[in-house]
């Protein structure tokens, strides 16, 4: 038999750090491989990572691909594999394969004005991106980052996204108006308004809960960007990454291979099965 | 199985815990002698023991299952164990039909104060068990 | 006989009168010569209803929740349901009142007695007409007819009947609005013949056969899916729950027990049928609609037969004779056998 | 590479087939499925009501083995399908047809290699249907015939009392070859009676697809039509149609915990269905195919459209068993029909 495909590599947490407490709680997570261990990726793309005795679960890679030293995940409290995920210890051994999917056309975005609109757990499958256009901040024009929590105690990469002022437009948002508070109140939607970031030789990427992309997508059509200059992630239940086990298909496309970044242009031929 | 380890049945023991698991736990401060065998499993009542949870425990690898409540009339729910004999008497009679031993599964009524019956309900489970061997033909583990 | 426009014409009426919003009856279907259970909605569609030895399914399993949701969705105004009902199914219906999923006046039940005969095994039709596959099939008297290319076929029904209806001791439906056909005296097999055969069998026999019959098992719970007692929103063998509300937690999700595995091995297969069986006792009305269905042959009624035995000789348990009757382990007897307890 | 058989020969055929195991449909329980061959197999069966995809794609496979002491790091261990060398025999040409399109998904992308190490090892010798095998059958209207060789390594075509024998691959003639003098050389008689048998096999009336050429368009205007909902409604939302289905191919990934002090168990594949309500549940609840018409629109829509999009062809082979077997009625040749002639 040739190589497993099915067979995770061992990788070790390095790092944690509780981003969001409470019952969607988000942990971060450092994966470190020993010697010869370990994949490149690309932004956007996910992988599977496994608890043994648990199962396994797709996740979003949310280091930058220029980090060789270990691989980020931001993992919300869900189900099965998620919670064992809030319980690990530094040190402790998890199982990782990957990478899966495709990735954002970033190097097709140098020169452009990058509009990022996030919210909730959605920050982690674009902060490759932030974080890759950051790093390389003169190939890119103006940067502006969108991110909102339902109060400040959900927002996340909180002490990151204040360390990105300066080189980056930001713009926080709870959902509701609570003490301390100074930034917009809303829904993230509403504070793209609010800004109205020009679409001109602009890319929009979002990701957040459906609800939200559907209305930051309406807005943002309606600021005067084009379905191509729009970009979103989408999520399904994934068992394999490989497109065979048949179950994360949106029409013909496996989302685990052909996903997860779309396009609206592309997306919105495609049934709404996610 | 070598020849330095001879075959000892394990047994998952759901016990309630207002009588038969006080009942064990009399037995083990009185310091009489029975078999290690058991798995001991407090349960709030034999009522409440599932039949998933008898199968549960043969497909993980149990010889034997034993459930014990309070006699009948004693029940801290007042009639808890008269649901579970019923409810049991089916598992019992379902196993039997499917050609499993009938041995493998076990109830018994042992009061708090009945630390000797209990004793004497694991030995004669345990020596009941021996001569059958391992139980394989629940059992996930040996196909 | 049962006078087949007798049937649609009082379907018709009580949809024209708003008796009933929708009638789950049978329809002419497009699988070779057999019927498929249909929900109509208005008069005028009652003229596709059939009635013939084909209408084996058990439509009571139509009328729980999920599944009658699609029929639900058509019917304005709450108005109750209907269903046209063998004896077998009229159990069911009884059964899933006692268990109130719905009030009588809920369900509008339209009975359909099976008369001296029964529905038909195309297994065992397969076998007494090989190579022949009929276009249609009628009841008449004591026989089956089937119309083929080379004429009609007349067979004796006890010849292709299944198993469940030569055992049937409730052919003409008890629990009715209305009921079409004769009560009919009957003279097949005796109940639970074939499990007395089976049971006279020694213990490792059994446990050779029960073997074989559960290795073959695929896991694709049509013997669940077609059950009306198999309702549960939550089952042992699916891989997660399936009631998820938004208020549910991770916790309740991740700490869900895995009681059986999905793997088709044989001892998450017998998990699985066994849970079924003791799930389904003093529940089970033998419609048969397991076995029926089972693509690899499984003699689910042994298990379940077995199970509604004892519920009967042990307990003195009748599933679905009575709207009234508590469940049979929500309820217990002094006398209760109890011997077998040390 | 053609020849001829005497049907009582067959076992000797299968005996000198050295190093393969040999399989063929046999009754048991009432029912056919494919059985490590007998003493005298005879290939007078109905299709069995279970396909030979498990062969390839077993209902279980377990890809590896893990063990964890608390505190340490896991231990993996791989399992790989032993390398195995099996034929089997009496395949119908709609199974045979099925083969090609599970290459397909399985070598995609990457190759799955639990899949390939089964498939490398394996050979099928169909038997032509001179008369279709149920009323169900509707290969033909999906591109297959009775008499197709597509996926098969041989095929065989019933004379009466003897075989005609014609190897379609490599393996194919290996296997011929091993039978040495029990293959007799064919004349121009059995040549003309296999093409006028083939001929008459093909002018068998079928029911079928309307226009499958048509379908991918047609299913993907159809995709908001009411009447998914309306086909499905009877729909009990079992596994009957994909479990199977020669060609349906989707799975499940579970850890199964076999002890806790130390951690022990097994990641394993299962057969999954697209007919299952949890097949695309997230873990928050949300379903993006919530009810049974969406389900049975994934189902036909994989058959006739996604499959086609991806690889340019239909996914459906024709053989009827998800018409055949369905407990209450749902027919994949009406569902498309209605749908594409809806729009």
């Amino acid at each position: 038999m040739g190589d497993n495909i099915y067979l995770p590599q061992l990788a070790r947490v390095a790092h944690i750090k509780e981003e969001v407490a409470g019952e969607r709680a988000i942990k971060t997570f450092r994966l470190e491989f020993d010697n010869g261990g370990g994949f490149e990726h690309e932004c956007g793309q996910c992988a599977m990572l496994s608890i043994f005795g648990r199962g396994e679960s797709m996740i979003s890679i949310a280091s930058s691909p220029l980090i060789r030293d270990y691989k980020q995940f931001s993992i919300m409290r869900v189900g099965r594999v998620t919670s064992a995920f809030h319980e690990l210890a530094v040190g402790d051994v998890v199982g990782i394969r990957g990478p899966y999917g495709n990735s954002f056309p970033v190097d097709a975005w140098r020169g452009k004005n990058l509009v990022f609109i996030g919210g909730g757990c959605g920050l982690a499958p674009i902060w490759p991106v932030i974080q890759t256009a950051v790093a390389q901040r003169a190939d890119f024009r103006e940067i502006t980052v969108f991110y909102g929590g339902r109060s400040p105690r959900d927002i996340m990469y909180r002490a990151e996204l204040e360390k990105l002022r300066g080189a980056v437009d930001v713009h926080l948002s709870v959902d509701k108006a609570e003490e301390g508070w100074d930034a917009f109140c809303g829904f993230v939607p509403a504070n793209l308004m609010a800004k109205q970031p020009a679409p001109d030789n602009a890319i929009a990427i979002t990701c957040g809960p459906p609800i939200m992309i559907k209305y930051v997508i309406e807005n943002l059509r309606s600021l005067g960007f084009k379905d191509e200059q729009i970009y979103t992630t989408i999520e399904n239940k994934m068992k394999c990454g490989l497109g065979k086990c048949g179950r994360c298909n949106v029409g013909k496309d496996y989302v685990c291979v052909k996903g997860p970044v779309y396009s609206w242009a592309e997306l919105k031929e495609l049934p709404a099965e996610y | 199985m070598s020849e330095q380890t001879p075959y000892e049945p394990r047994i998952v023991a759901f016990l309630c815990k207002w009588c038969s698991s006080a009942g064990s736990d009399l037995a083990g401060v009185s310091r009489i002698q029975y078999p290690a065998n058991a798995t001991p499993i407090t349960v709030a009542c034999s009522g409440g023991v599932s039949p998933q949870y008898i199968l549960s425990a043969l497909r993980k690898g149990a010889d034997g299952v034993l459930v014990s409540g309070c006699h009948i009339g004693d029940c801290h729910y007042m009639e808890g164990n008269m649901h579970a004999r019923r409810k049991l008497y089916l598992v019992k009679e379902l196993l039997e039909f499917a050609g499993v031993e009938p041995e493998r599964f076990r109830m018994s009524w042992v009061s708090a104060a009945e630390g000797a019956k209990f004793a004497q309900v694991v030995r004669d489970f345990v020596e009941d068990l021996r001569p059958l061997g391992p139980q394989d033909k629940l059992n996930a583990e040996r196909p | 006989m049962i006078d087949l426009n007798a049937l649609r014409t009082q379907a018709a009426d009580i949809l024209e009168t708003g008796e009933v919003g929708a009638v789950i009856g049978w329809r002419r279907g497009s699988r070779g010569m057999a019927a498929e259970p249909v929900a109509i909605v208005a008069p005028e569609e009652a003229a596709s209803l059939v009635w013939d030895p084909t209408c084996f399914h058990n439509l009571a399993l139509y009328l729980v929740e999920e599944r009658k949701k699609p029929a639900q969705r058509q019917v304005h105004g709450g108005k109750p349901i209907a269903i046209v009902a063998k004896g077998c199914d009229a159990r069911a219906v009884t059964v899933l009142l006692q268990e109130n999923h719905f009030g009588r006046d809920d369900v509008y039940v339209i009975g359909v007695s099976c008369e001296g005969t029964g529905v038909l095994d195309e297994r065992k039709l397969a076998q007494v007409l090989p190579g022949v596959e009929p276009d249609g099939a009628a009841f008449d008297g004591d026989n089956f007819v089937f119309a083929t290319s080379e004429g009609e076929r007349r067979v004796p029904a006890r010849e292709a009947m299944m198993d469940r209806c030569l055992e049937c001791r409730n052919a003409h439906p008890k629990l009715n609005n209305v009921v079409f056909g004769e009560e009919t005296p009957r003279d097949f097999d005796a109940p639970f013949a074939a499990l007395k055969r089976f049971e006279q069998r020694p213990a490792a026999e059994r446990w050779q056969f029960w073997q074989r019959q559960f290795e073959r098992c695929i896991r694709c719970f049509a013997c669940r899916s077609v059950c009306p007692m198999c309702y549960c929103d939550e089952c042992v063998v699916d891989s997660i729950n399936l009631v998820v509300t938004p208020e549910t937690t991770a916790a309740e999700k991740a700490d869900r027990v895995r009681w059986i595995e999905r793997s088709a091995s044989r001892a998450d297969n017998i998990g699985y049928h066994m849970t079924r069986a003791l799930h389904l006792a003093g529940r089970c009305v033998d419609c048969g609609e397991c076995e029926r269905v089972c693509p690899v042959n499984i003699p689910l009624r042994l298990l379940n037969n077995k199970m509604e035995r004892e519920a009967r000789e042990a307990f003195g348990y009748e599933p679905g004779a009575s709207i009234d009757l508590p469940a049979l382990v929500a309820s217990f007897r002094d006398d209760d056998p109890g011997q077998f307890i040390r | 590479m053609e020849a001829l058989l005497d049907k009582n020969r067959l076992k000797d055929w299968i005996a000198a087939l050295d190093g393969w195991e040999a399989y063929a449909p046999a009754r048991q329980d009432g029912i056919w499925s494919y059985q490590p061959a007998g003493d005298n197999p005879e290939l007078n069966h109905p299709n069995t009501p279970q396909p030979p995809k498990g062969f390839a794609f077993p209902q279980r496979e377990i890809f590896f083995k893990f063990e964890q002491v608390k505190g340490e790091a896991p231990r993996l261990t791989a399992v790989s399908p032993a390398p195995t060398f099996r034929v089997v025999f009496g395949v119908r040409p709609c199974d045979g047809r099925a083969v090609p399109r599970m290459d397909r998904v399985f070598s995609d992308h990457v190759d799955d290699g639990y899949y390939q190490a089964r498939r490398d090892g394996l050979a099928y010798v169909g038997l032509a249907c001179n008369t279709p095998p149920s009323r169900h059958c509707f290969c033909q209207s999906v591109g297959g015939s009775p008499v197709s060789t597509d996926g098969l390594d041989v095929l065989l075509t019933d004379l009466g009392e003897r075989y005609f024998v014609a190897a379609v691959t490599d393996t194919g003639k290996a296997l011929m070859q091993a039978a040495g003098a029990l293959l007799a050389k064919p004349g121009a008689a059995e040549r003309k009676e296999v093409a006028r048998l083939h001929a008459a096999a093909v002018a068998q009336p079928q029911r079928g697809v309307n226009d499958a050429a048509a379908a991918p368009a047609k299913l993907k205007a159809g995709f908001d039509s009411p009447l998914w909902e309306e086909l499905a409604r009877a729909c009990i939302g079992c596994g009957i149609c994909t479990f199977l289905c020669p060609t349906c191919h989707c799975f499940d990934i579970n850890d199964e915990v076999t002890g806790t002090v130390p951690l022990k168990g097994s990641r394993v594949r299962t057969w999954d269905s697209c007919q299952f309500p949890d097949f695309t549940m997230h873990s928050s609840g949300h379903n993006p195919r919530d009810t049974l018409g969406s389900r049975l629109r994934q189902r036909v829509s994989h058959k006739f459209r996604y499959f086609h999009e991806n690889f340019g062809m239909h996914q459906c082979t024709g053989c009827g068993r998800c018409v055949s077997e369905c407990p209450v009625g749902i027919d994949i040749v009406r569902v498309v029909n209605e749908i594409a002639g809806s729009v």
